[in-house]
Order: structure tokens, then C-alpha cells, then sequence
């Protein structure tokens, strides 16, 4: 009994666990039920279209749409600031000149001879 | 040694190739750069189909019978043909180029418009 | 009926080729008299392709290799000489058919409706068939000098469609600098060859590998052969022409642009697997007590490249601000982890000490199972987000994401497609590239904990790099400039919906692709005697 | 780029016979003698390019135009593809097989080693050079043909 459970469950073993997407897709079914009786609890209150669903800035007044969407440039400010010295050098490997590109080919392959046609 | 001077030329000439490529600017020199790789490589190719008093590989009936490989003949021929299509490509390419940089310098080329 | 099949299984390696090219050079034809009939003729093509594809696949995974000689009956004149060009398809040639017609059959339907704006659109069906002809021709081909000549037929057709957007100078530069890449890389290659041949005088892969010994030319042919084929595969730090050539081509053609780079590491796999397999296993170098094995020579090179590869593509991808560019650099990563199995996998190889045959751990054979799954994993991920990238710019003319926003409310198709495909390329469960990423980590790991470490975190880099797509390009408010746009035309719906469904599929029963699919491939690619066997 | 002197524009005319001939032959001996079907089309090319530049491509341009090369084009690769093709009917259902040697469908081209220069050998390989020459003499002249005119139009501006 024990065994045929585990050819079921067992779909994809690795060597030191297994992954069934069934299973998975069971679990995460009940946490999405879990959840919905969760929201059940929440205050009945709400209302669409009222001044409460507008956006809080502060007080301010909220900005044209244009203006309140989020660029992609700004997005993960941070990590790229915190990189900056890294991303430097990855601008400068990325020039867009087609012979810098043969010049890494070139570098590579006598980098690769020199491991393996001299060792 | 003098058997190797084939050898040597298609070495010199895969690496005159090669600088051309990488230290020139102008986009024909670079194609003509790769032209010169490719007629190394071709020159390999015929010199390992070299043998000595080797006729070409034509059957007459008489005479000797000691003819050069024919295999790396026809491997030249589709490396040749091959070649052709892709400098025809290259020169198209470089005439859209000068079209919409006004420039064959391989360093102004390329950015992105925005 | 059953003779026709019959038939038409014998000669499938060949008409496999074939059809795409007599389809070609019909299109131009057949474009003079309508073009409804010429995208409906070259879709007839590429499905009669697949459904060879599918017959010669099935035959090989259950019977074994199937070799075809052109012009005559017997690989052998006089018993000796191996001089006939031959197709030889084993496990791994009939598993990269399989992604190329599934990438080929998306791209044609899917370019439908999104080429229909251009002019030219002949020489665009005739490139494309080309292109996959030659796609097909270098994955099953099994002598050396076919390999190099379908080669360059998919670099040429795949330039000229590159460049297909003449009107846009970035377009065209990309183009050149993708042939300038290729015909160098191609050149090397042939020089590679010619080696090879002035050695062993043939140009046969299996009879190659049969008589290979490992001189100081044979190294000098690895070396030119694994990085001309790791060039044109993009592999970092020769990876750059990928991002402007995936980014500023016709997303149409950048989907069977993924087949061609990956049938190059399939050469990639073949050079280093089945012509110099003989040798894996040879001690090169003793450094103290330990023997330093040719395998593990090369596994440490690969797996360098491929911690190099993932690395910089992701940290690239990130930085990105243009759509198909980030998807590019993003898909320079995925490279950097099927590199990196693979590198896990021959690292494990070893001599068995009582049979004398070279055997692979267990760890080395999960790698290997993970990275071949996750070559077929990538081309529909990354495949499926270019579409998507291609349907956005088709609907809204930008490709820019700080121009995009709010696009979620309009197109709900495409939306769900491109969450589909961002789960997948990140590996969340219980989308495909979730299992073949668990067996790499789990794989590497036995080699070395950073390596999968660094696989994990890059991992989760990448689910960063595609939030931001997301975010920028479909949430946010309903932006006034993209008031009127429309869901994309039926035709492209149903060529990323085809991926989709794939990849869903993949996703919800892996252990029926990798027991079907992938094991036979495993082994095939292992099996260099087979291969030698195929011929001899 | 506009035509050159009448001198020039003669002496083409009367060379292009001649290289055009040179060209055919090449062609049709591929079979016997080194050559073939890209050597003589890329000779008779050239001739045809020697024509383009004597006398100017807007002139040329009036002639001949690139979309009935292209079809040609067609033509040569359809011809080669199709006697690939026709091995898998006839004889021993190889393709690429040389059916038309050793058969008796259609015998003239059944007397390989019979006589050395004869044309009619080699089963296919002729009808094969044909098919190539033909691609050639068209792929390339369009190749020439259209970036003349493509550097008109930049000049011109």
C-alpha cells in the first residue's frame, strides 16, 4: 500500500526529494480557499467609486495618470545605485562595436588554447 | 620545409585577417578582413589536396594516375560559393548602413535611436 | 496507406530538409499569385515538416538510430571509404527536431498577422523557410562539412532577416554585426574541419570519432570548434551580438533564432560527446596524486563560462529599459544554465574500474537529464515572451517599457501568456522551468554547493528582471495614449497560445516528458559507440 | 551610375558574346572538366556586370528587371531540388540518386564511360549543372543589378 502511494506521489524523484505538480496544485487550492473564507472575515464596509478608494498621498492632490506610473528606469534604483562600480565595467565590456566583439572571441579561443592545448 | 610554406602563408593570412577585422574602422576594410580569413582557410584546404606530381583529379584514360584529393577541391568550391553570398550580404548591409548613419565608421554605428 | 507511412519514414531525415526547401523557393512563385495562399502554403509546409518530424521521432525513440545516405544505399564505398553525405539521427538530433518544429510551426502562424504590415513579404516567407531548413539540416546532419554548410544557409537566411526592417538603422547594423560574428565563427569552424580531415580523411562525424586520437591538432580542433559553435551560441563573454540581434529583429524571426543558437550548442554537445567522447576519460595532466581527466578538463571550462554567462546576462537584464532587449540578456542566462549542467554532468564522468567503460555518476546523470530538459524548456519560455514582446510592440509601436504602461486592461490574451511565460522563465512551480532548474540545483549541488547557490540567486534575479517587465508594461493606471489599443489579431494569439499550452503541459506532467523524452536522449548523448555504431 | 564612353560601350558589346559563350561552356562541361555550373554562372555574371557597367544601370535597369531574375532564380533552385526529388521516384528511391544512369527509360543519358568527352554522361549531374548555372547567372546579376541601383538612388539624392 505504502509503495503504490509513492509511485503516485514520486512523479519526479531527484536523488534526494521528489516534485509532483498534482500534489502542488492540490496545496495551493486550499490555501487559495483558506484565503477566500479568510477575506470572508474582512469589514463589509467597502464601497466602489467613493472617496474611498481614492489614493492617499498626504493630503496632496493625486498627479495625472501619466505622471503616477512608475518608470522602468526607477525601478530597482537601489541595487543598480549599490552596483554602480559593476555595472561601469559591464557598460564598458558592452561597447556595440562590432570588432570589440571579435576581439573577445579571439581573446577567449587563446585563452582556451593555452588551457587545453598546452596542459 | 618548403612544404610548409603553404601552411605558414594560411596561418599569416588568418591572422592579417583578423587584425584587420578587429583594429580597422571602415566596415569594408572589416568585410574585406573577413574575405582575407576566408581565402586562408580555402588555402588550407586546397594545400592538404596537394600531392606531389599530382595531376588534376580529371580521368583522361592514360598517362599517371596519381591525382590531387578531390574531396577538399569540392569543399573549397562550397566555401567559395558560401563566401560570396555572405560578402554580397555584408556590401548590401553596408550600403543600408551608410543610408542611415551617413558613416562607415565602425565606432558611430549601432546605437540605439531613442 | 501504412506503405506510404512506411516510405515516408525511410526517407524522413531527408524530406525533413528537403520540404522546407522546395517550399522556399515556391513561395516567390506562388506570392505572384496571392498572398493569403502563399502564408496558408507556408504554413502547409512547415506543418508537413513536423508531422516528418514527428514520424522520424517516434521511430528513433523506439528503434534507435536511423541513418540516411543521399545517393546511394551503403555510408561505405568499398568497405572503407566513408565518402557519402549521410544524416545520421539519434536521441539527441530527433529531441532537437522536436523544438525546432514546435518553434517553427509557432513562428510561421504567428507571423501572419504580425509581418502583414510589411512589404516584401516573398523574400520574408522564402528567408524563413531557409532558415528552418538550415535549422533542421545542422540538427540532423551527421558529417562535418553539411554541418558547416547548413551553417552558414541559417546564418545567411537569419541575417537577411535580422535586417528584415531596413527602415530602421539599428535593425540593420545588427544584422551586420550578426554575419560578421557567424562567418568568422563559420570560418573557424571549417578550419576546425579541414584539420580533422587532414588527419583522419573523413569528414564523417562517426568515422571521426571512431579514429580520433587526441594530438596536439586534435587539440587545436577542439579548441576552434567549441569556441566558433560557443560564439554563434552566445555564450558570455561572446555573447553580445545576441541582444542586439534577438532584441532588433521581427519577433517572429527571433523565435527561430532561439532553434539556431541552440542547435549550435547542440554542436556544442555533439563535439564535445560523440567525437572527442573516445578521449573523455584520458588523464591530460597529473597534478601531485590526482589525475586531471580531459572530462574533467572541460567541465571546469564549461562551468566557468557558464557561472560567467548567468551571471552577466542576468545582471544585464536587469539594467535594461527596452522590452525585447531585457528578454535577450535574459535568455543569454538561460544559456548559463543548461552550460552549466552540462559542465556538472561531464565533470562526473569516469572510467568504470572493473568493465574499463566510461561510466557517469548519479548526480552527472540528473545534470544531464536537467539541462537537456532545460534546452526545450528555455526555446519555449524565452520563445513565448518574445511573441508576447512582439504582440505589445505590434499593438502599441514601442518596445521601450518607460514609454508602456497599464497595457493589462486592453490585452488580457497576452497578459495571461506573458505571466505563463514569467513563471516559467523564473522557475516558479508548477510551470516547466521549475523542474528542469530543480534538477540542476539539485545536481550542482553534489558538485559544488556555490555553483548551485549562485543558480538559485540568479534564479530569483531573473523573477526581479521580469516583475519589473510586468509592472512597467501591464499594471499600473489605464494610460490615456493607449486608450484605443486592441488584443492582438487571431494568428498571433494562437502562436503563443500553441507555446503556452506546451509549456503548461511540460509543467503539469514532467515525469511523463522525462521518462519518455528525455532518458532515451540522456543516454543517446552518452552512448558515443551507438553513434559510431550507427555508420560502421 | 550613369553609362561610360562609346568606346568603352563598344568593346563591351563585342566581349560579351565571347565571355558569355566561355561562360555556357564552362557550364555545360561541368561534368568533364573542371567547372561547373557556379564557375560558369559567376563567368557569365560577370559578363552580364560588365554590360551594367559599360552602359550605366538605369539602362540596364530598362531591360532586365530584378523580379524576372528572382524568378529565374526560382526556376534553378526548383530544377535542382526537383531532380533531387525525382531519385525518390525512379530507381532505387534514394534521394539524390543519379536515376538517369544505367536505366532504360531514357537512354540517352545512359553511356557513362563510353566516350570521354561526350556530353551526354553522367546521368543527372548536367541537368544538375544547368539547374545550379542558371540560379547563379540570375542570383548573382540581381545581386549586382539592385546595389548599382541602390547607390544610384544615395548619389542621386
Amino acid at each position: 500500500m505504502i509503495l503504490i502511494i509513492d509511485s503516485i506521489l514520486k512523479t519526479l524523484t531527484t536523488g534526494s526529494g521528489f516534485w509532483n505538480p498534482l500534489v502542488w496544485i492540490f496545496t495551493i487550492a486550499i490555501v487559495l480557499l483558506l484565503m477566500y473564507i479568510l477575506r470572508g472575515f474582512g469589514n463589509k464596509g467597502y464601497k466602489e467609486g467613493t472617496e474611498q478608494t481614492k489614493s492617499f498621498l498626504s493630503g496632496n492632490e493625486e498627479y495625472e495618470k501619466e505622471k503616477m506610473h512608475v518608470k522602468a528606469s526607477n525601478v530597482y534604483w537601489g541595487f543598480l545605485e549599490t552596483f554602480r562600480w559593476l555595472y561601469k565595467r559591464f557598460d564598458k565590456m558592452h561597447t556595440g562595436n562590432v570588432s570589440d566583439y571579435v576581439l573577445w572571441f579571439v581573446v577567449i579561443m587563446g585563452i582556451l588554447f593555452l588551457i587545453i592545448g598546452v596542459i | 620545409m618548403i612544404y610548409n610554406i603553404p601552411y605558414i602563408a594560411v596561418v599569416g593570412l588568418i591572422l592579417i585577417g583578423l587584425a584587420a577585422v578587429i583594429f580597422k574602422r571602415n566596415l569594408i576594410k572589416i568585410v574585406i578582413g573577413i574575405t582575407i580569413i576566408e581565402s586562408g582557410v580555402n588555402l588550407f584546404l586546397i594545400t592538404l589536396a596537394f600531392r606531389e606530381n599530382s595531376t588534376a583529379p580529371i580521368y583522361h584514360g592514360t598517362g599517371s594516375r596519381l591525382m590531387s584529393l578531390p574531396v577538399p577541391h569540392a569543399l573549397t568550391l562550397t566555401s567559395i560559393v558560401i563566401g560570396v553570398a555572405v560578402l554580397a550580404l555584408m556590401l548590401t548591409l553596408i550600403i543600408h548602413i551608410y543610408r542611415h548613419y551617413k558613416t562607415l565608421d565602425v565606432r558611430k554605428i549601432g546605437g540605439d535611436e531613442e | 496507406m501504412s506503405d506510404i507511412l512506411n516510405t515516408l519514414l525511410y526517407h524522413s531525415p531527408a524530406l525533413i530538409v528537403a520540404v522546407p526547401l522546395l517550399g522556399a523557393f515556391l513561395t516567390p512563385l506562388i506570392g505572384k499569385i496571392n498572398d493569403k495562399l502563399r502564408n496558408i502554403f507556408a504554413i502547409v509546409i512547415v506543418l508537413i515538416t513536423s508531422f516528418l518530424v514527428y514520424l522520424l521521432v517516434s521511430d528513433v525513440f523506439s528503434n534507435g538510430i536511423r541513418t540516411y545516405v543521399f545517393g546511394g544505399s551503403s555510408p561505405l564505398v568499398n568497405n572503407s571509404f566513408a565518402v557519402r553525405i549521410l544524416f545520421e539521427v539519434d536521441g539527441l538530433n530527433a529531441f532537437m527536431a522536436i523544438i525546432a518544429s514546435i518553434l517553427a510551426i509557432a513562428g510561421v502562424i504567428y507571423s501572419w498577422s504580425f509581418m502583414k504590415e510589411n512589404t516584401g513579404l516573398d523574400k520574408y516567407y522564402t528567408l524563413i523557410l531557409l532558415m528552418i531548413a538550415g535549422m533542421f539540416g545542422m540538427i540532423l546532419t551527421g558529417d562535418m562539412f553539411n554541418f558547416f554548410v547548413f551553417l552558414e544557409i541559417t546564418s545567411i537566411a537569419s541575417c537577411a532577416l535580422i535586417a528584415f526592417r531596413t527602415n530602421q538603422g539599428s535593425a540593420v547594423d545588427a544584422g551586420f554585426k550578426y554575419i560578421v560574428i557567424s562567418s568568422i565563427g563559420a570560418l573557424f569552424i571549417l578550419f576546425a574541419i579541414g584539420i580533422l580531415y587532414s588527419q583522419y580523411n573523413a569528414l564523417n562525424m562517426a568515422v571521426i570519432a571512431n579514429s580520433i586520437s587526441y594530438g596536439f591538432l586534435d587539440k587545436i580542433a577542439l579548441v576552434l570548434l567549441i569556441s566558433g559553435l560557443a560564439m554563434k551560441a552566445g555564450i558570455v563573454p561572446m555573447h553580445m551580438w545576441l541582444p542586439d540581434a534577438y532584441g532588433r529583429a521581427p519577433s517572429s524571426v527571433t523565435l527561430i533564432l532561439i532553434g539556431t543558437t541552440q542547435a549550435s550548442l547542440y554542436g556544442v554537445l555533439r563535439v564535445i560527446f560523440s567525437i572527442y567522447g573516445k578521449h573523455l576519460t584520458l588523464p591530460v595532466k597529473t597534478i601531485g596524486d590526482t589525475n586531471l581527466s580531459l572530462s574533467a578538463l572541460i567541465g571546469i571550462i564549461l562551468i566557468s563560462f557558464a557561472l560567467l554567462t548567468i551571471l552577466i546576462g542576468v545582471l544585464m537584464a536587469l539594467k535594461q529599459n527596452d522590452f525585447k532587449k531585457m528578454i535577450a540578456f535574459a535568455a543569454v542566462g538561460e544559456i548559463g544554465y543548461m552550460l552549466l549542467a552540462f559542465g556538472a554532468a561531464i565533470t562526473s564522468i569516469s572510467t568504470d574500474p572493473l568493465t574499463g567503460s566510461t561510466i557517469l555518476a548519479t548526480h552527472g546523470e540528473v545534470a544531464l537529464k536537467g539541462g537537456i530538459f532545460h534546452i526545450i524548456n528555455d526555446a519555449l519560455d524565452v520563445g513565448l515572451l518574445f511573441l508576447v514582446a512582439g504582440a505589445i510592440y505590434y499593438a502599441t509601436k514601442h518596445s521601450s517599457l518607460n514609454k508602456l504602461g497599464g497595457l493589462a486592461r486592453n490585452m488580457k490574451y497576452t497578459t495571461i501568456f506573458f505571466i505563463i511565460g514569467l513563471l516559467a522563465v523564473a522557475g516558479i512551480p508548477p510551470m516547466n522551468g521549475y523542474v528542469s532548474k530543480l534538477l540542476i540545483y539539485q545536481s550542482t549541488f553534489q558538485v559544488n554547493p556555490i555553483l548551485s547557490i549562485i543558480a538559485i540567486l540568479c534564479s530569483i534575479l531573473l523573477l526581479a528582471v521580469f516583475v519589473k517587465v510586468f509592472h512597467s508594461a501591464f499594471l499600473g493606471p489605464k494610460l490615456p495614449k493607449f486608450k484605443d489599443v486592441k488584443e492582438v489579431p487571431k494568428s498571433m494569439i494562437l502562436g503563443m497560445g500553441i507555446i503556452a499550452c506546451i509549456i503548461i503541459f511540460f509543467g503539469l506532467f514532467p515525469n511523463l516528458i522525462l521518462d519518455n523524452i528525455i532518458d532515451p536522449v540522456a543516454r543517446a548523448i552518452f552512448d558515443y559507440s551507438a553513434y559510431i555504431g550507427g555508420v560502421l | 551610375m550613369m553609362g561610360m564612353s562609346k568606346i568603352v560601350k563598344t568593346i563591351a558589346s563585342i566581349a560579351f558574346p565571347l565571355s558569355m559563350i566561355y561562360g555556357l561552356y564552362v557550364i555545360a562541361h561541368g561534368h568533364l572538366t573542371p567547372g561547373g555550373g557556379f564557375q560558369g554562372g559567376a563567368i557569365v555574371a560577370s559578363a552580364c556586370a560588365m554590360i551594367l557597367v559599360a552602359f550605366g544601370s538605369v539602362w540596364t535597369m530598362g531591360k532586365i528587371k530584378e523580379k524576372h531574375l528572382s524568378v529565374l532564380e526560382s526556376l534553378g533552385a526548383l530544377g535542382f531540388i526537383g531532380l533531387a526529388f525525382f531519385g525518390l521516384i525512379y530507381g532505387i528511391n534514394i534521394f539524390f540518386n543519379n536515376f538517369l544512369v544505367n536505366q532504360n527509360v531514357i537512354p540517352i543519358f545512359n553511356e557513362i564511360g563510353k566516350g570521354l568527352a561526350n556530353i551526354n554522361t553522367a546521368g543527372v549531374l548536367p541537368l544538375m549543372n544547368f539547374a545550379v548555372g542558371l540560379k547563379v547567372i540570375a542570383g548573382l546579376f540581381a545581386i549586382v543589378l539592385v546595389m548599382a541601383y541602390a547607390t544610384r538612388l544615395s548619389e542621386g539624392k
